[in-house]
């Protein structure tokens, strides 16, 4: 299993429309050997290229890429290694199994293509297919399997290489909500059991928050922030990540809608002269009776999810979401009152949207 | 691309134009067919045709009436497909059309021909003014006249006068053998300057052409094809012909290789015309062609009968092609009057003096003008006495397709010239059998 | 690395092939078309290129090149509406009624399309003798429909089962007949599919040889595939000036056909082969 | 007729409606021909002679007929080699077609040339390539000094075969590769991708992956270009007019020589034999191209 480094990958695209695109503007990042490493970003972000690139399909126009030290792709010294040379294997989002071949066959197509002896190939397909359990549907066509199954002839076709590298890109998005959680918890502990590198490439911040040893928020071709889940959770590095990360989005307060308690943003207000903006993730904003709160708004809404229910409150115009676990005994339409605990309260700088420590 | 309302109004118009079309056709082929055309059909070289154009052109100014003339391939074979299609499906035009000698029979068994002699009884029109032999062999059936020759035609032996006197030799061969021999000096030393120099260039593609020259080099060696009007071609004298034919090709070479693959009657003739041929055989229009002025032979041809084997005589084929009337014709009476006026002496005399084709009337060529300025007139009164006819038979076409066949593919050397007229007798005795009453 | 470059290669030397295989013969065409000594090749004289072959062509009345390619435009344009409008119509009928019979009425069609030219032409002959129709538009047009009928109908029947059913159900609940929702719905949507069966039936018209060979006498209704096969130059030593230059005329129409319209061509070839 | 409780009687009559114009032109114009030619292959139909049923005689003439298996012959090795050599232009340009290229609109007119021009006009042009004294390719042949006299394309049986195959190869390989760039935009993008990742090589890839992929289309266009290529008669007609010695007489040909010779009865059995040829290899295709699985 190796660590995996991208030192500067840049990328551009020629489009006739938009002329030169740059889809990725130098990405640099360390993914140590048998980790799980998650890039997560809204569609369009670059993650896919940046999959793709690591996989040896498409070529960075700049900066390298390691695999422990040997130099897996550098565009400067004019380095490629072909994706066999690089031994990595890829789950796709549309499964790309190949049709007209059994799932015996499929998983054993890599191993027949490396040229392994048959006694290996068929001990190996079957260690693989009992860790996915899809041993009795080995003689099947891929057009007579589920979705799940599909997906899980996928994931053995690519741990069955034993591979340097694990690239998945969005493999679950096709399957349903159920389906979709029992798989994630089944790769994740695949990934364990087989000290795979895996880097998983994904739109869903839960699956991420969820499978992730690390997780790199990408935009617009450019990390916001790496880092553990607990990380991004709570300390993300600019406004953005902060809105990206959890659901329902942290609420987003400029000054005058909390200007009560104050002395915590005066403090830094005073000793750095920027002007601020806050942020309050929901499950910390707390509805209390009209007269205690911090602030004075009114409930619109109750949108109960499940085991909690979503709050949504109006302070003098400006929408601001709650998420509570119990019921609540006001409803609808009651003017209510907020208070919050200060040092919960995030603050960034207003222009460059970087968060501001004490 | 197209928003909603064009899309709908473009489809109304698709529509209408679809409709309007087809109304557009069911009235149009209805009102050409009705007034009725007078058509006649004309095949040949281009330089045939041209003449024909002046022909109907003096006869519409003579008797006013509009004769469409319409071009026909230059192929026997693709002429007689053309006609026999229109004339199964009766259909009133063409009015009047050229027949090969062989497909007279065919014609008039089918009754596509309309008989003349109502015609040139009423009026007292003599036919002994034609060969009587080439009247009886082709033209009449059951003591009915179906056809009138326009033009008869003979193969002739033309030769480069310059180069025979140029290597010492007095005047042209009357044997097989002498052509031989001077052939393969000639042609050796002609080869040095011209590569593309040939001895003796003739028709040996394989088309109703191949069937005349074997039929020459058999009969000028004492063969034949028909013995009193059966076939008999697998004779010793036609095996020995046949040979000397594949010789000239393969042994000898003094015949190119394209002789048996292209060498129809222009190819032949442009060959020998650009100076490529010491001897060429073909019919006797090329010798007018000749003597035009892009022609590298001007002056130094000169024609004589095909030379035959010692002891037996020079034989030519007859061609030509005659004139006769569709059974559906819509203008008989119009049609008739044109018939008389080709076969006339004026026309006749000019077709003689204007592009060398030979009438089918003998008192063209006692004429005093014609004798004085074409010399050569008396040759071919000669040559006209040593013709043979092509085998007259209703079932000609699968005769002719098979005799065609391996005499060319002997001559391409693939088979021996005993091997191939033995098959050829075998599978004429089945087609006889088919095809008799 | 490696394997890159030898893709490149392949891809330049297939694509020069390509071009050459496809043109040469199209451009020798042209070329000799405009040459007065066609052999200049073997004779060595100069090609000298003129366009004299055209005008002798069209001035001289008697090759009617004219009317070949007049009667070959309208017997392959009418025969193409009626073949796609039929096609159409009973496709309609297939994709969107129930009736016994639905499955055969393909597949049949498949099979008659099967049957060589050769076989049928016998019989038709006398057909169109009897009717009295030879030499005329009709003796063409009806074979070339029935013709393009297969092809027609596979072609359509991928277009209009690709359009949902619920279309024609919602304009007959708006009181429409089925005519009209065929006529006022189906057909504007399916037009371009409509439009590349149309181009297709009138190529392959265009194309047809031995029915043309057998069924037309003369320039009243032959068509120019035919003119061309059995044309045998106007005048002079060697008659393929002439002859390319025919076919030149013969073939411009068929050229700017492609140049407009290869998008829609494309797409019905791949429909009718790639469903058929 | 099943009952009627499946169909309603409204709908059958209006769908007969809108079939109508179909079955009746096919009918017709198709299945009465054929049904005629059959019938007159039983009699003999000759213009000179009184028409007269001769049962199976035409048949038993047929079969002992050595041009008839001469045509039968040629028109069989024609079929296979040209669809073999089609088969394989057509696959290359159509991957060549299937990378982008620039300038793509050209090549795709470039591509429908071929095909769109009537196969008797480019018979006359291959008529003027293969000219012994000034076509082009003998100008090639002697240009490149490949043998200083030249060929006689047309006048050899071989060289006759092999102009008819060349010609027919120029002018239906474009139908072909059409076809297969079909098939090969059916295969989506990812399992190329999977496939250079499972460490496949450009030429492992076209045999593991494009080629099994593109069977179904292949063995639908290779039976409609078998049941085109059997009927083959403009091409023969203009450009060797049935070959030196018959050697490139196709059925079709054959069998329209007695019909123009004016023997119908002779002309419609071999027209018969023809469409029982075709069904046979069109059978014999559907039962080993596994063709119902290509229809699924």
């Amino acid at each position: 299993m190796k660590s995996v480094s991208l030192k500067n990958i840049r990328k551009k695209f020629y489009t006739i429309r938009r002329g030169t695109v740059e889809a990725l503007k130098g990405i640099d990042l360390e993914i140590e050997a048998g980790k799980f490493f998650v890039l997560l970003g809204p569609s369009g972000c670059g993650k896919s290229t940046l999959l793709n690139i690591i996989a040896g399909i498409e070529r960075p126009t700049e900066g390298e890429i390691h695999f422990e030290e040997q130099i897996v792709v550098s565009a400067e010294r004019k380095v490629f290694l072909s994706p066999r040379e690089r031994d990595v294997a890829m789950v796709f989002q549309s499964y790309a199994l190949y049709p007209h071949m059994s799932v015996r066959e499929n998983i054993s197509f890599p191993l027949k293509i490396a040229k392994m002896d048959k006694a290996e190939i068929s001990r190996k397909v079957e260690k693989a297919a009992g860790i996915l359990e899809i041993n009795e549907i080995l003689e099947a066509k891929p057009g007579e399997l589920s979705g799940g199954q599909r997906q899980r002839v996928a994931l053995g076709r690519a741990i069955v290489r034993e591979p340097n590298v694990l690239l998945l890109d969005e493999p679950l998005s096709n399957l349903d909500a159920m389906l979709r959680i029992t798989m994630r918890s089944e790769l994740k502990e695949i990934q364990r059991e087989l000290n795979l590198t895996t880097i998983y490439v994904t739109h869903d911040q839960t699956e991420a928050m969820s499978l992730g040893d690390q997780i790199a928020v990408l935009r617009e071709g450019e990390v916001q922030q790496t880092g553990t889940p607990y990380e991004i959770y709570n300390e993300p590095e600019n406004l953005f990540v902060a809105r990206f990360i959890g659901t329902p989005p942290m609420n987003i307060l400029d000054m005058d809608t909390i200007n009560k308690s104050r002395r915590k943003i005066e403090r830094i207000e005073k000793n750095k002269n920027l002007n601020l903006i806050a942020g309050l993730r929901p499950e910390d904003v707390n509805v209390v009776p009209e007269d205690e709160g911090l602030l004075k708004g009114n409930l619109k809404m109750i949108g109960p999810i499940g085991s909690e229910s979503l709050l949504y409150l109006s302070v003098n115009g400006k929408e601001i979401m709650a998420k509570i676990h119990e019921r609540t005994s006001f409803n609808e339409g009651d003017s209510i009152g907020i208070s919050f605990d200060e040092n919960k309260l995030l603050l960034f700088d207003k222009e460059k949207e970087k968060r501001i420590e004490e | 691309m197209l928003s909603k309302t064009d899309n709908r109004l473009n489809y109304f118009k698709w529509l209408l134009l679809a409709v309007s079309v087809f109304l557009l056709l069911l009235v149009s082929p209805n009102c050409s067919s009705s007034q009725k055309q007078f058509t006649i059909w004309i095949g040949g070289s281009p330089e045939e045709i041209n003449f024909w154009e002046t022909i109907v052109k003096e006869f519409e100014d003579e008797h006013h009436y509009h004769l469409q003339l319409v071009r026909q391939p230059t192929y026997s074979d693709q002429r007689r497909q053309a006609l026999v299609v229109s004339l199964e499906a009766r259909q009133p035009n063409p009015d009047i059309f050229l027949m090969d000698v062989i497909w007279i029979d065919q014609f008039v068994k089918s009754g596509w021909l309309e008989p003349l002699d109502n015609f040139a009884k009423k009026e007292n029109f003599l036919t002994g003014q034609f060969f009587r032999k080439t009247i009886e062999q082709a033209d009449s059936y059951n003591d009915n006249l179906y056809a009138l020759p326009v033009f008869i035609d003979v193969a002739l032996l033309y030769y480069r006068s310059d180069l025979l006197k140029h290597f010492g030799y007095q005047n042209p061969p009357a044997t097989w053998q002498q052509l031989l021999d001077m052939s393969r000096r000639i042609q050796k030393e002609e080869r040095k300057t011209d590569r593309s120099f040939n001895g003796f260039v003739w028709q040996g593609a394989q088309y109703e052409g191949l069937v005349c020259t074997f039929l020459e080099f058999a009969a000028s060696m004492g063969g034949g094809i028909m013995q009193d009007d059966s076939i008999n071609i697998n004779t010793p004298a036609n095996v020995r012909a046949l040979q000397f034919m594949q010789n000239l090709i393969q042994k000898y070479g003094i015949s190119p290789e394209n002789t048996y693959t292209e060498m129809k009657e222009e190819e032949v003739r442009r060959t020998f015309q650009r100076g490529n041929a010491l001897f060429e055989r073909n019919w006797t229009y090329a010798w007018q062609l000749h003597q035009s002025d892009n022609s590298e032979v001007k002056g130094k041809t000169g024609i004589e009968l095909l030379p035959h084997a010692p002891g037996d005589s020079s034989v030519s084929a007859l061609g030509g092609w005659h004139i006769g009337i569709s059974k559906y014709s819509d203008m008989k009476d119009e049609a008739w009057q044109f018939v008389k006026f080709v076969t006339s002496f004026k026309i006749q005399k000019e077709m003689l003096m204007r592009i060398g084709w030979n009438p089918g009337r003998r008192d063209v060529y006692e004429d005093e003008e014609v004798i004085q300025k074409m010399p050569r007139v008396k040759l071919l009164k000669e040559a006209f006495d040593h013709t043979i006819a092509r085998p007259t038979l209703p079932y000609y076409p699968q005769v002719t397709e098979v005799i065609q066949r391996y005499i060319n593919n002997c001559l391409a050397g693939k088979e021996s010239p005993g091997k191939a007229l033995q098959t050829i007798a075998e599978e004429l005795k089945q087609i006889e059998k088919l095809y008799e009453e | 690395m490696r394997e890159q470059k030898t893709i490149t290669i392949f891809k330049f030397f297939g694509a020069v092939f390509l071009l050459l295989f496809c043109i040469l013969p199209f451009v020798w065409m042209i070329v000799i078309s405009l040459t007065k000594n066609p052999d200049f090749f073997a004779s060595g004289q100069s090609a000298s290129f003129t366009i004299s072959n055209y005008t002798d062509l069209l001035s001289n009345g008697s090759t009617h090149l004219i009317d070949y390619l007049r009667n070959s435009l309208i017997v392959s344009i009418v025969s193409a509406i009626c073949a796609t409008l039929f096609a159409s119509f009973s496709a309609y009928a297939i994709t969107r009624l129930n009736f016994p019979g639905r499955i055969l009425i393909p597949l049949v069609l498949l099979a008659f399309s099967m049957f060589p030219q050769i076989s049928i032409i016998g019989y038709l002959f006398k057909l169109m003798t009897r009717l009295g129709w030879i030499n005329t538009y009709y003796a063409l047009i009806f074979p070339y429909i029935t013709l393009g009928l297969p092809l027609a109908l596979w072609i359509m029947l991928s277009y209009l089962s690709r359009l949902s059913s619920e279309l024609d159900k919602a304009a007959l609940v708006d009181g429409a007949t089925r005519l009209q929702v065929l006529l006022k719905i189906i057909f504007p949507i399916a037009l371009p599919g409509i439009f590349s069966t149309f181009m297709l039936i009138l190529i392959y018209s265009f194309n047809e040889f031995l029915f043309a060979l057998m069924l037309t006498i003369d320039y009243k209704a032959r068509t120019i595939p035919v003119g061309i096969a059995l044309f045998e130059g106007l005048h002079g030593q060697i008659p393929w000036g002439y002859i390319m230059a025919s076919a030149v005329i013969a073939v411009v129409p068929l050229i700017i056909l492609i140049a407009f319209f290869q998008r829609y061509i494309i797409q019905g070839l791949t429909e009718g082969a790639v469903k058929g | 007729m099943r009952s009627n409780s499946r169909y309603n009687l409204k709908e059958t009559k209006a769908a007969y409606w809108f079939n109508a114009p179909l079955i009746i032109t096919a009918i017709v114009f198709i299945l009465i021909p054929v049904a005629g030619t059959l019938v007159t292959s039983f009699s003999r139909d000759v213009t000179f002679l009184p028409s007269k049923f001769l049962g199976l005689e035409n048949y038993t003439r047929m079969l002992g007929d050595i041009h008839f298996w001469q045509s039968a012959r040629f028109t069989l090795f024609f079929v296979l080699v040209s669809i073999c050599l089609e088969l394989f232009f057509g696959m290359i340009f159509a991957l060549v077609l299937n990378e982008t290229l620039p300038a793509r609109g050209l090549f795709r007119v470039a591509i429908l040339i071929p095909w769109a021009i009537p196969i008797a006009i480019s018979g006359r042009i291959w008529q003027l390539i293969y000219n012994y004294e000034y076509g082009l390719f003998n100008f090639f042949v002697q240009f490149f000094g490949i043998s200083d006299k030249p060929i006689s394309w047309l006048g050899s049986s071989f060289g006759a075969f092999v102009s008819v195959v060349i010609a027919d190869v120029w002018k239906t390989t474009p139908f072909m590769a059409i076809i297969i760039l079909a098939g090969l935009s059916t295969i989506p993008g990812d399992i190329y991708k999977q496939a250079m990742i499972d460490g496949t090589n450009f030429i492992q890839r076209f045999f593991n992956i494009t080629l099994p992929l593109l069977r179904p289309v292949i063995v639908v266009a290779l039976l409609f270009r078998t049941v085109d290529a059997i009927r083959i008669f403009d091409l023969v007609y203009v450009l060797t007019g049935g070959g030196p010695g018959g050697s490139t007489n196709s059925l079709s040909l054959y069998a329209y020589n007695y019909y123009v010779t004016g023997d119908f009865g002779y002309g419609s059995a071999v027209s018969v034999a023809v469409s029982i040829f075709a069904a046979l290899l069109a059978a014999a295709y559907i039962k080993f191209g596994k063709f119902k699985e290509a229809i699924k």
